[in-house]
């Protein structure tokens, strides 16, 4: 998707001789889109869909977030490398979010303002698995 | 494949549990191997080990001997020709540690499982960490701060959590460790065949704390011993009621050491000051009970203090603030924020909930009777203990008679 | 046509090649007076007083590491008190980490030769450069204040809660420190990055690169994208301390684990921070000193990425025993072996390059032999500690201390003297005793692994880290360790003393001393200001038949048969 | 200071002929040798440090997730103290500014000097509008303890003791429900009075046989996510420091006020907090550029600054269109 920066190379006085100029009705029609998502946002909020509204109010957030990289920030008509850069370091942000969310999802139930009951349920749960007391049954004494 | 590995690294852990109860000697790379798991971890420490001194041999050889081999001969060489890449052995050498690498995962992964899910079964501890000591308390309420006792060939659970800051429980010869994280319960479980003499002290494995935890992380150890059964419900219930056996007149000097070696991390007796102030005479004062009856210690802080009011006196005493000195000694227990004495900080947990009025009474008759006791907490006249140990042994058994509280002694010996 | 690639600096621009005084231009004599050193843009100034910054605090770690060798030595209480120790041990891995390996190669070494290697003038920006350096400096001087305020006793990894409990004031100092120096280090990621992108030279295609320089790109890559995480993760614990907010204490709702896997996306990440450069320098110094091609470029190459790649996602192998769920233990465990893959990859590919090589075994090459074997052991005791069972047994003990010694001090740290050996005539202009370079490496070597052998050992039967004192059983590794420590030390004041001493006495070095290929060799020693006058050519840089030996210079002159641009690749 | 210079706008290092001397292209740092080339260098520099921006926040959304995830009442709860109204409107400034910035960028890029200096006065003052209704915001919060820490639970003036909820409702915030809390406490201070054998003994008698005791109830751990309320934690707290009478009630007791509710403003405070101090950076910056670009040093042919600007001032705004939904917009 993305042009190189060469092809404007050889600007007269009204272009640039480097970058992309992006006109200003593509930034326009950005801003209006943004608004109106703003308004959308705001407005998906009042109607219950359950578990649904974070994801719609996420998914508008991401699409409002592409919007600007893409337009305001001319990520359409960069070089692939800065699309890159972009699209890593969130990447990684997912990474880091996805594996500590599991992990302290899995763990919650050992906080102590779990049950501690449920406490003893998750740890019983786990027992019939363990290889040695299953098989053996060493680990049952009388 | 992956499940054929499994069944594979399963048969063996089946054939160390048989074959573990017997302890494994320390060697020149593990300690005694002294619990159920251990064979297994050592074996998986000996595997990796025997693939490392493959490839560290190698390694080393080829370098020493290419190094030699190729050596410079001339005094400038300019040029030597060789291959500059192989993709065939390039790849070789990427596979086949690839392969090796995936094996040894497995078996680190199955050997992990078995550390992480206790049997259903497994006898429970519960056991609270803080800075600087461990306390474990068994199901029938008994407890134990200088020791942990387990009973032998019977798979034991700790549940843990700590009242502060992380702490980790160690037992080397066991080859486990599970920190123990506030605001969660964390757990750990092993079993061990190998008895240590319920009658020798010396007799133990190391516990050890291994998250830092502050100035005396290095110091939060205690003793780990495994009884047989009888011994070990023995113990537990003399652990329950060991406190309410003591006649009243035998606390300060029976009790009285053995509470002081929670409070030793932090106070000396020789007049050496650690993260607290010591108990025998210090900076140019009396030892503790004399400096606050004559209220000559000085307080510089706390939530009770009050400006200007530097001497314990100006709060000990009729009318003032703590009645008697008693008063002041046990609040400063249960809330050692109320007043702080002169060069020292909020440090001291407060010992509320773990000790009773009658520990408190023993351990202020040890401070009134400071001179009585050896630098180490331990009491001087051997006599006198001897004599209480006789009149205590009448106690318990006539307690242990009339106690009606059997069901947990009965779980114990089950 | 017959080229000659040495480009004579400015004022010497019309003499003969084989002049052996140095410039009288060069890049140590362009001005004069503090402020031209405080305040140049010159990547090569930077790099020499990061070289300076990084030395000292390197005496300054050396020095907690003896005392807290000399309290071990002996049960009991030998030299310091309990808090004491605390506080040495903590600022010793602080120091040496966040002040010394860290920013030791790319800071110092990297920043002197990476553009020259590319044969540009700067890299991308000379003022960020310089205010990264600046970073490190206020940085260093916070860390200075948190002893001021009464130390910090941490450890250098901070873990809450105790990190915001602690009583101790140098804490919120010290956290102030290390978040600058996160930027410090991120500006000069930031900086290689764009400059390996955008300043290569006609020619020097990706994979005609030093492999130094995909090195420091692949570190850079973990710079930016980790240290970001590291600096918010301090600041969060800083709040904590003032304000209680309850992310991360308990006491106030918060999950102390939490604070792990944030440290740790930084942390481990940052192991090979300290790796990868270190990586770099010995391909550079086994290819130059053996005088041989190196051997399967792209796969180091590629490697170095993907040990960058792959460092991200194995962070949890040092949090088995903290709590960790059991599911993600399983899969960082599998993950962390897949970073043993590059490794293994580079430690072949360098003993295949020495095969049928010409190795002149001067000091930088010793440095680079000894890397690659304690690299091995350090790299392969990682295994024992990734493996799920036996790191529950080792986590937290001597064993995991012996591996990153072996690792940090015995891989990183060795590699940079090896590399400070390599480049001190180009940056000096002064050849150094090689006599005493090659008896402070035995010192060292030696040294080395008689302190921290056994203390794997002492790891694997349980002797806990941190510990101030221990069980008699330990003594005697603890008193072998505490010698071998000695003798590292005298080595590394050996080396103090003869590379000082160089500086002064040293013979005049030639522009190219070893028989180096890459074009660095190819401007005089030391660099004139602005490197080269015109951007040299360039071909490939492990081509070694186009150096020869030159009498007159005393040293190698690059000579190439053919025309650069169409000069095949050898492999 | 001889070394050279490669500050874009000045004539670089000609003293000793070793520059360059691009005349033509007087902002060239003598380094690089073409526009292009410095062109491309400090927009990826640029890149790459939005790059490490995003980290930044990232490791803070990161926190924002799992602090959601394990206590989404929590968060549905305590949203509703902030106000949809303005943090709309904000947005909106932020997406308007973020017009005028690029706009900025498009006039530099074409040579507009005064229309570039017009949208970059437009920018500045929609982010010092974006200011000032933010500073309404926290004042409004800080003035009735709606805070970070323990402070969150520190007794306001009854009067005050309001706090306008997302819709314009009033929530009062009731100041008697103390009586929960404090029966909890005395069963505490019963419980630790006694030897803790009887206590336990008395769990023995409760519990089933087979696994008693076998996990120690909560209610001695810390507080925070314990059964200890935080507010009693601070009580306590303050009781140990001295400074404040004991008789404070926390002010927030709605009789439904979950545990830990301190955590949701601690992270909001974190994160706007952070936001927020990007945008000042971005006022000084915008005020660089616009006095750079008064003194006559952008045209169509260097204009790098504005255009890096224009990135910074679009990743603030980037921010903010997560931060608006996931703090005020919660169901
Ligand atoms: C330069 C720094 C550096 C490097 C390069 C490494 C490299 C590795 N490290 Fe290390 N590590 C540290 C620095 C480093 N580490 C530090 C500082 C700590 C402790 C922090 C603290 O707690 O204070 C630590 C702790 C640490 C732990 C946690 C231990 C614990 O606390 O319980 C683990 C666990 O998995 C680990 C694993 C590894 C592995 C698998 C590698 C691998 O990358 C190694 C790969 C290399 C090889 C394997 C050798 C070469 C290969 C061959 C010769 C081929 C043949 C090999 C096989 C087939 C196996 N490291
Ligand atoms: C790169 C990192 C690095 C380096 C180089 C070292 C170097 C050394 N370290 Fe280590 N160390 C750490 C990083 C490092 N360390 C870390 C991260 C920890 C963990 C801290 C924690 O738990 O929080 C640690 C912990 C640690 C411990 C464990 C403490 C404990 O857990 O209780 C010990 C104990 O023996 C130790 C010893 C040593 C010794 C003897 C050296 C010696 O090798 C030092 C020798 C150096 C000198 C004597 C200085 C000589 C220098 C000059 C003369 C300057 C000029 C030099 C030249 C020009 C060449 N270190
Ligand atoms: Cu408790 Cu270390
Ligand atoms: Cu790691």
């Amino acid at each position: 998707m993305s042009s190189s920066t060469h092809d404007h190379h050889a600007g007269g006085g009204n272009q640039p001789i480097v970058g992309h100029l992006v006109s200003m009705s593509t930034l326009v029609w950005t801003t209006l889109a943004l608004l109106f998502l703003t308004v959308l946002t705001v407005a998906v909020r009042y109607v219950d869909v359950g578990e649904f509204n974070i994801v719609i109010a996420i998914g508008i957030a991401v699409l409002k977030a592409t919007l600007v990289a893409l337009f305001f920030m001319h990520l359409w008509w960069d070089r692939p490398f800065n699309q890159i850069v972009f699209v890593a370091c969130i990447a990684f942000v997912v990474l880091l979010i996805a594996l500590t969310v599991i992990d302290t999802k899995q763990n919650a139930p050992l906080y102590y303002d779990g049950n501690p009951a449920l406490v003893q349920e998750v740890l019983d749960a786990k027992a019939p698995k363990a290889p040695i007391a299953k098989q053996t049954g060493i680990s049952s004494p009388g | 494949m992956i499940s054929s590995l499994c069944g594979m690294f399963e048969g063996v852990v089946l054939l160390l549990a048989e074959a573990g109860s017997e302890p494994t000697p320390s060697n020149f790379w593990m300690p005694e191997g002294a619990s159920k798991q251990a064979p297994f971890i050592d074996l998986s420490f000996y595997i990796i080990n025997w693939i490392n001194y493959f490839f560290f041999g190698l390694v080393t050889l080829v370098l020493v001997w290419f190094s030699f081999r190729y050596r410079q001969r001339s005094k400038h060489v300019e040029f030597s020709e060789g291959p500059v890449h192989n993709t065939t052995l390039e790849v070789t050498w990427t596979v086949i540690p690839t392969l090796i690498l995936i094996g040894i995962f497995f078996m680190g992964f199955i050997g992990y499982l078995d550390l992480r899910t206790p049997p259903k079964d497994a006898f429970k501890i519960n056991v609270t960490a803080q800075q600087w000591a461990w306390e474990f308390e068994y199901p029938n309420g008994a407890k134990s701060t200088s020791e942990l006792v387990i009973p032998a060939g019977r798979p034991v659970q700790l549940v843990m959590r700590s009242k502060d800051v992380l702490h980790s429980l160690y037992i080397p010869d066991f080859r486990v460790k599970q920190d123990v994280v506030p605001g969660r319960y964390t757990y750990l479980w092993f079993e061990s065949d190998v008895v240590t003499d319920p009658d020798d002290e010396s007799d133990f494995f190391w516990l050890f704390c291994t998250e830092y935890c502050g100035d005396s992380h290095w110091n939060m150890n205690v003793h780990v011993r495994v009884f047989p059964d009888e011994d070990f419900e023995e113990w537990t219930k003399e652990q329950a009621r060991w406190l309410d056996v003591i006649p009243e007149q035998d606390l300060y000097f029976m009790a009285g050491p053995k509470l002081y070696k929670r409070c030793v991390t932090c106070h000396s007796l020789d007049g050496i000051d650690g993260s607290g102030p010591s108990w025998g005479p210090r900076n140019g004062l009396p030892a503790i009970w004399d400096r606050v009856v004559k209220g000559e210690g000085e307080v510089s802080g706390g939530s009770k203090f009050i400006a200007g009011k530097n001497k314990l006196s100006d709060y000990i005493g009729d009318g003032k603030l703590y009645e008697t000195p008693e008063a002041y000694i046990r609040e400063s227990i249960y809330n050692p924020g109320a007043l702080l004495v002169a060069g020292y900080g909020n440090q001291m947990p407060t010992f509320q909930g773990q000790l009773n009025d009658r520990a408190i009474d023993a351990v202020i008759g040890m401070m009134k009777n400071i001179d009585q006791f050896n630098a180490d907490g331990s009491f001087k006249d051997q006599a006198m203990i001897e004599e209480a140990e006789a009149r205590i042994a009448e106690a318990k058994a006539a307690a242990i008679e009339s106690t009606p509280a059997e069901a947990p002694a009965g779980a114990v010996s089950e | 046509m017959t080229t000659i690639d040495t480009t004579p600096p400015g004022e010497l621009a019309g003499a003969a090649p084989g002049a052996v005084t140095p410039p009288v231009d060069n890049y140590l004599t362009w001005s004069k007076g503090v402020a031209s050193w405080a305040f140049t843009l010159d990547h090569k100034r930077i790099g020499v007083m990061y070289l300076l910054g990084v030395l000292t605090s390197f005496l300054v770690g050396g020095i907690f590491a003896l005392i807290i060798r000399t309290e071990l030595i002996a049960p009991g209480q030998t030299i310091i008190e309990p808090e004491t120790y605390n506080i040495f041990f903590t600022l010793h891995g602080a120091v040496m980490v966040f002040l010394v390996i860290i920013p030791s190669i790319p800071g110092s070494l990297g920043n002197f030769v990476l553009p020259i290697m590319l044969g540009a003038k700067d890299v991308a920006f000379p003022r960020l450069n310089l205010f990264s350096f600046h970073l490190w400096i206020i940085g260093a001087i916070f860390t200075v204040l948190a002893l001021l305020f009464g130390g910090f006793d941490t450890g250098w990894t901070f873990y809450t809660p105790y990190s915001t409990k602690t009583e101790l004031g140098g804490v919120v100092p010290v956290i102030f420190g290390v978040f600058i120096l996160g930027f410090s280090s991120i500006f000069t990621g930031l900086n290689f990055v764009v400059t390996v992108h955008k300043m290569r030279p006609k020619g020097m295609t990706w994979f005609r690169m030093p492999l130094f320089l995909w090195a420091l790109y692949a570190t850079a890559l973990i710079q930016i994208l980790a240290t970001p995480v590291l600096a918010i993760t301090l600041m969060l614990v800083g709040l904590e301390r003032v304000f209680q907010i309850g992310i991360f204490d308990p006491a106030m709702g918060g999950d102390p684990v939490l604070f792990q896997h944030f440290f740790w996306f930084y942390s481990h990440p940052a192991v090979y921070i300290m790796i990868l450069p270190a990586m770099g320098i010995i391909s550079e110094l086994i290819t130059v000193h053996s005088h041989r091609h190196i051997f399967g470029y792209t796969f180091i190459a590629y490697s170095s990425v993907a040990i960058a790649i792959f460092s991200f996602l194995v962070w949890g192998h040092h949090m088995f025993t903290s709590g960790q769920s059991a599911l993600m233990n399983t899969i960082f465990s599998a993950i962390t072996f897949s970073v043993a893959i590059p490794s293994a990859i580079k430690v072949f590919n360098w003993l295949a390059t020495l095969y049928k090589g010409s190795i002149a075994l001067n000091t930088a090459m010793l440095y680079a032999l000894g890397f690659i074997f304690l690299f091995t052991i350090g790299g392969l005791t990682g295994i024992y500690l990734g493996t799920l069972n036996v790191d529950i047994h080792l986590h937290d003990t001597y064993f995991v201390v012996a591996h990153f010694h072996y690792v940090m001090m015995g891989s990183a740290l060795i590699a940079f003297i090896g590399g400070l050996h390599h480049w001190w005539p180009k940056m000096f202009g002064r050849m150094f005793d090689e006599t005493l370079g090659r008896i402070a490496f035995v010192l060292v070597f030696v040294g080395f692994n008689v302190t921290f052998f056994t203390q794997f050992m002492l790891g694997s039967h349980g002797m806990p880290r941190r510990y101030y004192d221990y069980q008699p059983e330990f003594t005697i590794y603890h008193m072998i360790s505490t010698v071998g420590s000695y003798i590292m030390a005298a080595g590394f004041f050996l080396t103090a003393f003869y590379l000082l001493h160089s500086l002064f006495f040293g013979r005049k070095a030639p522009a190219n001393p070893w028989g180096g290929r890459s074009l660095e060799w190819q401007c005089t020693s030391p660099p004139p200001h602005d490197n080269f006058k015109t951007t040299p050519s360039v071909g490939d840089c492990y081509d070694f038949r186009a150096v020869h030996w030159s009498e007159e210079e005393q040293g190698y002159v690059v000579i190439r048969d053919d025309d650069p641009d169409t000069v095949s690749s050898a492999h | 200071m001889t070394a050279i210079d490669s500050k874009p706008e000045e004539t670089p290092g000609m003293v000793d002929g070793q520059g360059h001397g691009h005349s033509d292209t007087p902002f060239q740092a003598h380094h690089f040798d073409t526009p292009q080339q410095q062109y491309e260098s400090v927009k990826l520099g640029m890149w790459l440090f939005l790059g490490t921006e995003i980290l930044f926040f990232g490791a803070l959304f990161a926190l924002y997730t799992i602090l959601r995830a394990n206590d989404p009442e929590l968060f549905s709860y305590a949203s509703q103290y902030l106000n949809t109204m303005l943090g709309g409107v904000n947005t909106a400034v932020l997406i308007l500014s973020s017009l005028s910035m690029a706009a900025a960028v498009h006039f530099a890029q074409r040579g507009k000097r005064t229309l570039m200096l017009a949208c970059l006065w437009l920018t500045l003052a929609g982010a010092a509008g974006f200011l000032v209704i933010k500073y309404f915001e926290y004042e409004h919060k800080i003035h009735v303890n709606l805070n970070w820490g323990p402070s969150f639970y520190y007794p306001v003036d009854q009067a005050e003791a309001t706090a306008v909820g997302a819709d314009g409702e009033v929530l009062t915030l009731a100041a008697e429900n103390a009586s929960a809390a404090s029966a909890e406490t005395a069963l505490l201070a019963t419980e630790n009075a006694e030897s803790l054998p009887t206590v336990a003994e008395a769990r023995l008698a409760a519990a089933p046989a087979s696994d008693a005791v076998s996990v120690a109830p909560a209610a001695l751990g810390p507080g925070g996510l314990s059964a200890i309320k935080p507010e009693e934690k601070i009580a306590a707290d303050r009781a140990a420091v001295g400074q404040v009478e004991y008789s404070d009630k926390p002010h927030l007791e709605d009789k439904a006020l979950p545990v830990n509710t301190h955590r949701f403003f601690a992270i909001y405070y974190a994160m706007t907090g952070l936001h927020g101090i990007h945008v000042v950076v971005g006022m000084v910056m915008i005020g660089w550029l616009i006095l750079r670009g008064m003194k006559g040093h952008f045209d169509h042919r260097y204009y790098a600054p504005v255009d890096l600007g224009g990135l910074y001032w679009h990743i603030v705004d980037l921010v903010w269109i997560f931060l608006f939904p996931l703090f005020y917009l919660i169901h």
